[in-house]
C-alpha cells in the first residue's frame, strides 16, 4: 500500500464538498451507499470512527440524504432509522460506575471500521485495475482452429448431482395439493339468474347456495359483479357489515 | 529499436486491424511518412534478422504482425483460445433442469434456481447442448429451451428417456410456489379446501 | 532465439489470455517444463534487451505479451485500441469483499457494503471477474461466489497472493463473526492469519 492518507485523497475525489458551504452539488452516484455517506461525514467533521457523537451526526445524516434526494432510497433510510435509534439508546441514563454498560454504538464502530478497510482494498484494485489498462493485449486474434474442439467433458452422474443441488437449493420445498378444480362462474352466473327471474330481491347467502365451497363462494363473487357490470343487477349493502343485497335490474327499462 | 518502430510495434500489437502508413503516422506528430517507413522496415528486418516467431506483413494496404506460418499446426494442436472443456457449476444446473423439464422457459429456471440465467443459457446455447424448441403460450410468448442432439451424444444416452430417474426428477424440479406460475393458468392452482 | 522461444512467442501472440508453463509446454512434446521456463526467460530478455515496444509480463498464474505502459496514450489517441473500461465504486468494494472473503454469500456482500448487492453481482459474473464457486449450508442455501480467471487478468495480479496483506493496510482486518458464516472453514480464507 501507498501512504495512509491516499485512500482519503482518492475518496474525496469521488465525492465534492459535501456541507462546506449551503448549496450540495453532489452527483447521485458519488456515494457508494450509507456507509460511505456516513463515512465522509466523519472525515468532514474529523471526528474518530472509535467515539462518533452519535446525536450530532445522526442530524447531519438525515440532513444529507435529504439534500442529496437519498431520503427515497431503502439503504439510506435503513441507516437513518439505525442512526436515530441510537441517539435515542446513548439519551438513556446510566451509572458512571456501570462497568456492565455496553457501547450503543459498538456495532455501527465496528461496521464502519469493517467497510472503510474495504474501501481501501477496492481502491487498491482500482489503481491495480489502473495500472494494467496500460498495458494492451494483442489485438489481433486470429481465427479459432478450423479444428473441432475438445471434447466437452460431462458424464451422467455430474448431470444427477447438479440436479440434487439444485433441488436441496429451492426454497423451503412445500408442497401444495394442487386440485384441478377451476372457478365455475358459468354455474354462479346460471343460479343466480335463476333465482332473480323467480324474485325481484336475493340475498347474499341465498346467492351462494347450501355449503358453499371457497371455490362456489369466489365464483358467485365474480359472477355477481359480471352481471351487475352488464347492468343485470344491482348489489348494495343497506347498513355497514350488513349482509348484500341483491336486486333485479329492469332491462327493459333501461332499453 | 528507434523509439519510433517500439511505438510501431506496440500500435501494431493492440489493433485488431492492419494499420496504413498514413494512421501510424497520426502516432507520431513529429513523424513524417518516410519515417514511418524507415521504421516499419526497422522493425521488419529486427523480426526477421532474429528470428521472431512473428512477423511483420504488409496486407490490405497496411501493415500487421502475425505469427509465423511455421508454427501455425504446433498452436492448433495445443488449441489455447478454448479455455475449459468443463461446465461451470452454473452451467450443469441449469442443464439439469432443462433436462428434466423441457420444454421450460427461462422464467421457470430462474424462479428454481434463484438466479439469473441469461448467461448461462447463451453458453449452454453456443455449445450446442441446448436449443429454443418453441415458445410459450404465456403473456410475452416467452422462448422455450429443450437439450440438443450433442447432448445426449455426449452423455452416450439413446434418447431422452433414457435419463435415470426421469419421473422422480421432473417432478422433484417443479417450481414450488404456484401463485408465480404464469398467470393464464392460475385458475387451476386454487388451494385445496382443509 | 531459439526454437523453442519462437514458438512460444507466436503462440503467446495468438491467445488471448495468459498462458501457463503448462499450456506452452504442450506446443512442444520434447519440451521439458524447465526448458519451456528458459525459453520464457530468453524471450522476456530479448524484449527487455533490445527495446522492444511490448514486453512479456507474468500474470493470473501464465504469461502473457503486453504493450508497454509508456505507449498506452498514444496508441489510445490515435484510437487504434481502447483501454478497458473502469468499474464502478460498487464494484471495486464488492470484488474487494469477495477476493479477501471467498467463498462469500451475497447476504455477507450487502451487510458489509450497507447496500444491495444484485445487480453488481451479476455485471461482475457477466465480466467473467467472480463466479458462483458452491452453496453455503446456511438456510436457503445462498449461492456462495469466488474470484474468477479474468480478476487476476484485469488487475494484473500474478495471484491472489499479491492483494496486499492486512498488515499492510492502514486498518487491520476484522476477525470473521461465526455467527456471519456460518462455516468453519471460511476462516481459512481470511488473508491476515495466513
Amino acid at each position: 500500500m501507498s501512504s495512509p492518507d491516499a485512500p482519503i485523497a482518492a475518496a474525496e475525489a469521488l465525492t465534492t464538498a459535501l456541507g462546506a458551504g449551503a448549496a450540495f452539488v453532489v452527483e447521485l452516484d458519488a456515494f457508494a451507499g450509507p456507509l460511505d455517506l456516513l463515512l465522509h461525514l466523519l472525515r468532514e467533521e474529523q471526528i474518530e470512527i472509535a467515539d462518533i457523537p452519535i446525536a450530532r451526526v445522526a442530524d447531519q445524516f438525515l440532513h444529507a440524504i435529504q439534500h442529496l434526494g437519498l431520503n427515497q432510497a431503502a439503504d439510506y433510510l435503513d441507516m437513518a432509522s439505525r442512526l436515530v435509534r441510537l441517539k435515542a439508546q446513548m439519551l438513556l441514563p446510566r451509572r458512571t460506575d456501570d462497568e456492565g454498560w455496553e457501547d450503543p454504538r459498538a456495532e455501527l464502530v465496528r461496521r464502519l471500521l469493517e467497510y472503510q478497510q474495504i474501501r481501501e482494498v477496492a481502491i487498491w484494485l482500482g489503481r491495480a485495475a489502473e495500472k494494467r489498462s496500460e498495458q494492451l493485449a494483442r489485438g489481433y486474434l486470429p481465427p479459432p482452429p478450423a479444428l473441432p474442439p475438445p471434447p466437452l467433458v460431462l458424464d451422467l452422474l455430474e448431470l444427477l448431482q447438479a440436479v440434487e443441488r439444485v433441488i436441496a437449493g429451492i426454497p423451503s420445498p412445500v408442497l401444495h395439493r394442487v386440485v384441478a378444480r377451476p372457478l365455475d362462474v358459468e354455474s354462479a352466473t346460471a343460479r343466480i339468474e335463476l333465482l332473480l327471474l323467480e324474485r325481484e330481491e336475493i340475498g347474499w347467502l341465498e346467492a351462494l347456495g347450501p355449503r358453499p365451497s371457497i371455490v362456489d363462494l369466489l365464483s358467485t363473487l365474480l359472477a355477481l359483479l359480471e352481471l351487475a357490470k352488464r347492468g343485470l343487477l344491482r348489489v348494495s349493502q343497506p347498513a355497514p357489515f350488513a349482509p348484500m343485497v341483491i336486486a333485479r335490474e329492469s332491462v327493459s327499462t333501461a332499453a | 529499436m528507434s523509439p519510433l518502430a517500439q511505438l510501431l510495434e506496440a500500435a501494431l500489437f493492440s489493433a485488431a486491424r492492419p494499420l496504413t502508413a498514413e494512421e501510424l503516422a497520426t502516432l507520431e506528430p513529429d513523424a513524417t511518412l518516410a519515417d514511418v517507413r524507415a521504421a516499419v522496415d526497422q522493425l521488419r528486418e529486427h523480426y526477421d534478422f532474429n528470428q521472431h516467431g512473428v512477423e511483420l506483413v504488409e496486407l490490405a494496404g497496411g501493415f500487421q504482425v502475425l505469427t509465423r506460418p511455421v508454427h501455425a499446426a504446433a498452436i492448433e494442436r495445443a488449441q489455447f483460445s478454448v479455455r475449459t472443456p468443463k461446465l461451470t457449476a452454473a452451467a450443469l444446473e441449469t442443464l439439469a433442469i432443462i433436462a428434466y423439464r423441457q420444454p421450460v422457459g427461462r422464467a421457470e429456471i430462474e424462479e428454481i434456481r434463484g438466479v439469473s440465467a441469461g448467461g448461462v443459457l447463451r453458453a449452454l446455447q453456443e455449445r450446442g447442448l441446448i436449443e429454443v424448441v418453441g415458445r410459450s403460450e404465456l403473456l410475452g410468448r416467452p422462448l422455450l429451451y429443450g437439450t440438443a442432439a450433442s447432448f445426449l451424444e455426449l452423455l452416450g444416452l439413446k434418447d431422452l428417456s433414457d435419463l435415470p430417474r426421469a419421473d422422480e426428477l421432473t417432478i422433484a424440479l417443479q417450481p414450488h410456489r404456484p401463485e408465480q406460475q404464469g398467470t393464464d393458468d392460475a385458475a387451476a392452482y386454487v388451494p385445496a379446501e382443509s
